[in-house]
């Protein structure tokens, strides 16, 4: 059996996402010219963060809030450092791919363990995973450096004649991933598979009495989340030239949570908001460095606590508002809204 | 053709023996009850059936394949599945949306066909079945309603709806009736009799008899993880065991 | 045999400063991330009181208010958090684990900028030291040791033997039961936070005799906590009382054969391990 | 209650929206710098657990700057005259991926050509590269990691982690007794570059003293000090060297180990002795801690100038407030004022080959100190400033014990210095 409307209606919004980008893309595209140097690097960290954010929320989906995002990217970071500084320097392409698949493998190992645990517990033992893996980076200090880390990673070399070098160049790669990945996460999220994951997350029990095999369905997104984050970690490692294991810790795992948080993960702009929000506040209070913990920590409990549901919902009451207001001035009857109750 | 055997399973939880070797067997098409008071081994033997637990001996075969050990989505796949004593429903998702998702198995252009029964009437499009499901069990009017606002009986007929969207040949019932009011009790029961005209053969649990002696053609009765009694409505009311079950469990102490 | 006594040490401080946060997390099932904060208050209080009193009256004295007024304090400041956050985003526990991070970052930077980032250390109460069998006992630990087993005696008979500590034991098992038997969850809310800050407090002025006061002594002491009190199991405090003598042994015997660097991972190891395979934790309730 | 949260939540919108306007305006707008004035740049951790570190080495480049500005700016090689300002920047614990993210907003944002950064490996390579290519002279209190083609990095003294080999070889020198050396350190990268060092120190007097224990401990495992000593003191040591405890874990460290019946030397890179002095008698221990970083402010004899940052610091944040750390930024930012008095103009460049051109650079606190490193890092870029090792006096103030002239150290022990540090990871020839 075939299902007709529910892929027809998923294509149709689809499709308006892929407008959305083509119009939003060349704003983008543009973006760096229009910067200074530092606003190019902010920018690709942004960028960066942006696609281990998109990946984060692919693993919200199945329902468990994972602590091992950052650690998992690592893996990433440490393949091109690794292969891209030993004496036969693999090219930066494959172990950009390299890097990835391994962050997935890591994910599928730990899958086993790790997807035995609901909610708290989830959280707790992906943290108790993901230092496990720290320490192995500190402890190998034969392949990984050590405390010392790995430094002097070079840029990626460049393929069709397009140079990587520069901040800007570096930017595209990310951009590209950031696009590419976001709208194949978009689709998948409108899916068949997409809305099933939600709805073992939803009720695990009837999902599996009704033949879903609910083991598979909350693997494959924690294993997919993971390969993306492997990906930002391989981007993350090279552009900075320089890591460290201290730079996978959970002083950046906490605000990658917190950014998932702010925003809100229901919908699939809501972490970029919360991304957004705290890259300002952080750039923002960037004199008062003393501070800076205390900002971020009242900011972060105060849309907690007045946004009701992170910075998504306030955009999206916003976004009604809006529709409203236009809908009243043309004087036309506003669309009716759906009947019963909203989704 | 018996479409389910199950011969001598027991299930000990340490010392506990919730069932201690229990034989049933189930023709196609029948309509089967399995009643007990409570904390007899009834929901025990649903989830040893329907794979949530894994017996501790004996075995379970469902259309000639032992199915001991299979995880419930893949016994669900060949097409054995269940509902749950307290409702088990998506309570965010609308009603259609509940029985689009019973089709998981069916759904998508590579999903291999699995030998459904003649009389269920097959679709091209998920949208048509889930339409003829709502018809079915009478939850058309309010297929575009979030679940969880729905009253408690209706809820459970959409439990029902759901596992009927995976086109299942044995559909096991955990009390269907309870909580519903006498009108709705009387609906759902003539819903599960049509179920079976259209070749779903059914298992029910209840502990209300008298719900049940209407519908079931046969009636297991199981008490303390053992069979005691197993015949027509008439025949099983009058077993005295039964009797002594239901009313005068003291009286089996003193003896 | 001074490894028998490190072992005693190191697992009531580990006792002291978890059976705090089981009682919150047990109760409310929620992640209080300040936990280490209230800890470091309690530390600071008992700076902040030696400073003040140090001349007036005897240290053993100025101790015992400062366990007292740390207590109180930081019981309070409990009760305010549960008002403000956990109330308002009860159906939203990892908002709750965000809002409290943000509050530890918080009192972190609070207590930075009111005193200094420099640790300090409180001269000792009890000096001096004790010989048993080849053991050097120095007198501050068997003081501590003595005030962590007076503190959980006070637990054990509170949750015990009281109507209040029964409801909570109650609300920890089952909360729905709880709630069906008329007991109040806002009530209930309340004194958890307000024992379980206290208990905080109550280790961080313990413990704050024995080792340094830092605005930042929380964060350490937090993640070990949460190692134990999983190993315990999740809701037993009998539970998290065990699994500290565990860690104790298990951290001391590392650090004595040289092996303290590898401490992190094995944690780290354990605590996947016990999650996954034996969600309940030692003696926790099935979950 | 839910149309009184409707305002706040307007507001909060409003704030974010503003936020994000705020952070296109600096965005695009050029930071100008005044002409008269020199903006100076120092990453260290401002917040969390390192800033009990980070904070007082930034204060004490801040006093740095005050005591130039008050004789009213730093006189320049070109005859002007600078007044100082200093921008402080957090690497949020010395992560390697944030002193990066700082450096670029201290470099290519706010235009710093002048700075200070931490000696630890690994940050000073994850920034090499751009304070090359954007001719950033970078001093740090210490060498760390040095080389050719970065000669943009300078070791701006001794400093961490070269001192640990002077201070061991010293404690040894003054006390022929000593014969078994301990050495504890956190095995975090500048504890694995202090232990190599004290190796190298004692590794100088082989015939007088033998390593009896050498193990590192995870900082966060540090929860109990009875635990991690009593393995230290069953080796029954007469001197220990140690590197990684935070100045309150120290006190308790000497105290611990003196209730085990420790009666030996202690080797470290600087003792808070109002910490100490709380818990162990100052007769007890006098004569017996060596140690030495930069140089120990509070002590008035070695340096005038020097003296006057512990008096300005504690006037400002009160005695326990202190720390030895304080005078390592301010003595590392000392090379760049030098280099800036000597060169004919202030770009940084010039400043830069002026310095290195220099056989002898007169640095304003140690006075004449030559260059070397050259076996270590492949590059003469370190400042081997003479470095004044302290002990306790009776009276519970430090005392100058003696100044140690690193080069001429060197010279004689390095044969025997280097394999060891090769050994221990620390040559990056």
């Amino acid at each position: 059996m075939i299902s007709r409307s529910a892929n027809a209606q998923a294509n149709r919004i689809f499709l308006r996402a892929c407008i959305g980008t083509a119009v939003v893309l060349p704003l983008l595209v543009a973006l760096p010219h229009a910067l200074t140097i530092y606003w190019q690097s902010v920018l690709v960290l942004f960028t960066i963060n942006a696609v281990l954010l998109i990946g984060y929320r692919l693993i919200t989906t199945m329902g468990g809030w994972s602590f091992a995002h950052i650690s998992t990217a690592g893996l990433g970071a440490y393949t091109t450092a690794i292969l891209t500084t030993i004496e036969t320097p693999w090219s930066f392409w494959a172990t950009f791919i390299l890097g990835a698949l391994i962050a997935g493998a890591f994910a599928l190992l730990i899958s086993y363990p790790v997807l035995r645990t609901r909610h708290y517990y989830f959280f707790l033992s992906t943290f108790a995973a993901g230092e496990a893996l720290r320490q192995c980076y500190v402890q190998f200090s034969g392949i990984t450096g050590g405390t010392y880390g790995i430094s002097f990673i070079p840029r990626p070399e460049p393929i069709l004649g397009l140079d990587f070098a520069t901040s800007t160049g570096f930017y595209y790669i990310a951009l590209a991933l950031a696009v590419l990945v976001g709208l194949a996460l978009y689709r998948f999220d409108l899916s068949r598979l997409g809305r099933t994951i939600k709805a073992v997350a939803a009720n695990e029990e009837l999902s599996e009495s009704i033949g879903i095999n609910t083991w598979a369905l909350r693997t494959l997104p924690f294993v997919m989340g993971s390969v993306v984050a492997g990906a930002g970690g391989v981007l993350y490692g090279n552009f900075n030239g320089a890591i460290n294991p201290l730079d996978f810790g959970t002083v950046l795992m906490f605000k990658l949570v917190a950014a998932a948080i702010v925003g809100g993960v229901t919908t699939f702009f809501g972490p970029l908001l919360g991304l957004l929000y705290l890259t300002a506040l952080e750039e923002i209070f960037r004199d008062w460095a003393q501070w800076v913990p205390l900002f971020w920590g009242v900011s972060v409990v105060a849309v907690i606590l007045l946004s009701e549901g992170g910075l998504e919902m306030v955009a999206i009451r916003l976004g009604r508002r809006a529709r409203r207001w236009w809908a009243g001035r043309a004087n036309r009857p506003p669309d009716g809204e759906r009947t019963g109750s909203g989704r | 053709m018996t479409i389910l055997a199950v011969n001598n399973v027991a299930k000990r939880f340490g010392k506990l023996a919730a069932v201690k070797g229990i034989t049933l067997e189930i023709p196609e098409g029948q309509i089967r009850a399995l009643i007990g008071p409570n904390g007899s081994g009834k929901t025990t033997m649903f989830h040893l059936i329907s794979g949530f637990l894994r017996p501790t001996s004996g075995d379970i075969r469902f259309q000639g394949h032992s199915i001991k050990g299979k995880r419930p989505h893949q016994i669900a796949k060949r097409g054995l599945v269940r509902t749950f004593q307290l409702t088990s429903i998506y309570r965010e998702m609308t009603v259609r949306e509940n029985v689009t998702m019973g089709h998981h198995i069916h759904a998508g252009r590579r999903a291999r066909p699995r030998p459904t029964l003649e009389k269920l009437p097959r679709f091209e499009a998920v949208e048509e079945s889930t339409g003829w499901i709502l018809d079915f069990m009478g939850l058309s009017d309010e297929a575009e309603t979030t679940a969880r606002l729905l009253p408690a009986g209706m809820q459970r007929v959409l439990s029902i709806a759901t596992a009927l969207a995976v086109r299942p040949t044995l559909l096991m019932l955990d009390e269907p009736l309870a909580g519903l009011n006498p009108t709705e009790k009387s609906d759902v029961a003539q819903k599960i009799a049509s179920l079976r005209d259209h070749g779903i053969t059914i298992l029910l649990v209840e502990h209300d008899v008298r719900s049940v002696l209407s519908v079931c053609e046969l009636i297991t009765v199981i008490d303390f993880g053992e069979k005691i009694a197993e015949g027509t409505a008439d025949e099983v009311t009058s077993n005295p065991a039964v009797i002594e079950a239901y009313l005068g469990k003291q009286s089996r102490h003193d003896a | 045999m001074q490894i028998v006594a490190n072992i005693v040490f190191l697992s009531t401080f580990y006792v002291s400063f978890a059976v705090g946060l089981a009682l919150v997390f047990g109760v409310m099932r929620t992640i209080n991330f300040a936990h280490g904060e209230f800890y470091m208050l309690g530390g600071y209080s008992l700076w902040l009181l030696f400073g003040l009193l140090s001349g007036t009256m005897p240290d053993g004295a100025t101790f015992i208010i400062a366990l007292v007024v740390a207590a109180g304090v930081v019981g309070t400041l409990g009760i305010l958090v549960q008002l403000s956050i956990f109330h308002r985003l009860r159906e939203q526990p990892f908002s709750i684990f965000m809002a409290t991070l943000g509050l530890s970052y918080v009192l972190q930077v609070v207590v930075v900028k009111a005193i200094g980032p420099m640790g300090q250390s409180v001269p000792a109460v009890f000096p001096g030291f004790v010989f048993f069998e080849g053991m050097i006992l120095p007198i501050q630990r068997l003081v501590v040791f003595g005030f962590t087993v007076v503190m959980m005696g006070g637990l054990y008979l509170f949750l015990m033997h009281t109507d209040l500590g029964r409801a909570v034991r109650a609300t920890a098992q089952n909360r729905t039961g709880a709630m069906l038997q008329g007991i109040s969850m806002n009530h209930i809310a309340l004194t958890t936070m307000f024992v379980g800050s206290a208990l905080a407090a109550l280790s961080g002025v313990l413990m704050g005799s024995v080792l340094i006061i830092s605005p930042f002594m929380g964060g350490e002491a937090l993640w070990r906590a949460f190692i134990i009190i999983i190993v315990g199991g999740i809701g037993s405090l009998s539970g998290a009382v065990v699994a500290a003598f565990l860690f104790g042994i298990i951290d001391t015997l590392m650090t004595t054969f040289g092996a303290g660097k590898f401490a992190p991972m094995v944690d780290a190891m354990i605590m996947l391990l016990v999650l996954s395979f034996l969600p309940s934790g030692l003696l926790g309730a099935r979950e | 209650m839910r149309n009184i949260q409707g305002i706040p939540r307007l507001a909060l919108s409003a704030i974010a929206g503003a936020a994000v306007l705020g952070m296109a305006v600096t965005a695009t707008t050029e930071t100008v710098s005044a002409q008269e004035t020199l903006v100076v740049g120092a990453i260290q951790p401002q917040a969390g657990d390192c800033g009990q570190w980070g904070i007082p080495i930034t204060r004490g480049v801040q006093i740095w700057a005050d005591q130039l500005n008050a004789e009213g700016g730093l006189l320049a090689g070109d005859g002007k005259r600078y007044m100082i300002e200093l921008k402080a920047y957090d690497n949020v614990c010395y992560i390697p991926g944030e002193e990066l993210k700082a450096g670029r907003r201290a470099i290519l944002d706010d235009g710093i050509k002048f700075m200070l950064q931490t000696f630890t490996p690994g940050s000073r390579q994850a920034i090499a590269q751009m304070t090359t290519d954007n001719h950033v002279l970078t001093t740090s209190y210490g060498a760390g990691y040095l080389s050719g083609d970065h000669p943009y990095l300078l070791g701006g003294i001794t400093g961490s982690p070269a001192a640990y080999m002077l201070i061991a070889s010293r404690a040894l020198t003054a006390n022929p007794d000593v014969k078994r050396a301990a050495i504890i350190t956190a095995d975090t990268s500048f504890g694995l570059a202090a232990k190599a060092y004290f190796e190298a120190g004692i590794a100088a007097h082989p015939d007088q003293a033998e390593i009896v224990y050498n193990e590192s401990y995870s900082p966060d495992a540090t929860k109990d000090m009875l635990g991690l000593l009593t393995p230290l003191m069953a080796s029954e040591p007469d001197m220990i060297c140690q590197l990684g405890f935070v100045p309150a874990q120290l006190a308790i460290m000497i105290e611990t180990v003196e209730q085990l019946g420790f009666k030996g030397v202690y080797c470290a890179e600087g003792f808070t002795m109002p910490q100490i002095l709380k818990r162990v008698t100052a007769e007890a221990l006098a004569g017996r801690m060596y140690s030495g970083y930069a140089f120990e402010a509070s002590e008035p004899t070695f340096s005038e100038k020097g003296h006057q940052l512990y008096k300005t610091y504690v006037e400002e944040w009160g005695a326990d407030q202190w720390t030895p750390y304080v005078p390592i930024g301010y003595a590392a930012f000392g090379t760049i004022e030098a280099g800036i008095r000597l060169s004919p103009s202030i770009d940084s460049e010039v400043v830069m080959k002026t310095l290195l051109g220099t056989e002898s650079v007169d640095h304003p606190i140690f006075g004449p100190s030559k260059w070397g490193g050259e076996e270590i890092y492949g590059a003469n870029n370190h400042l081997l400033t003479p470095l004044p090792i302290y002990n306790l006096g009776a009276d519970g103030n430090l005392v100058l014990d003696h100044v140690v002239d690193h080069a001429a150290w060197w010279a004689a022990n390095m044969d025997v210095a280097l394999p060891i540090l090769d050994a221990g990871g620390q040559v990056y020839r």
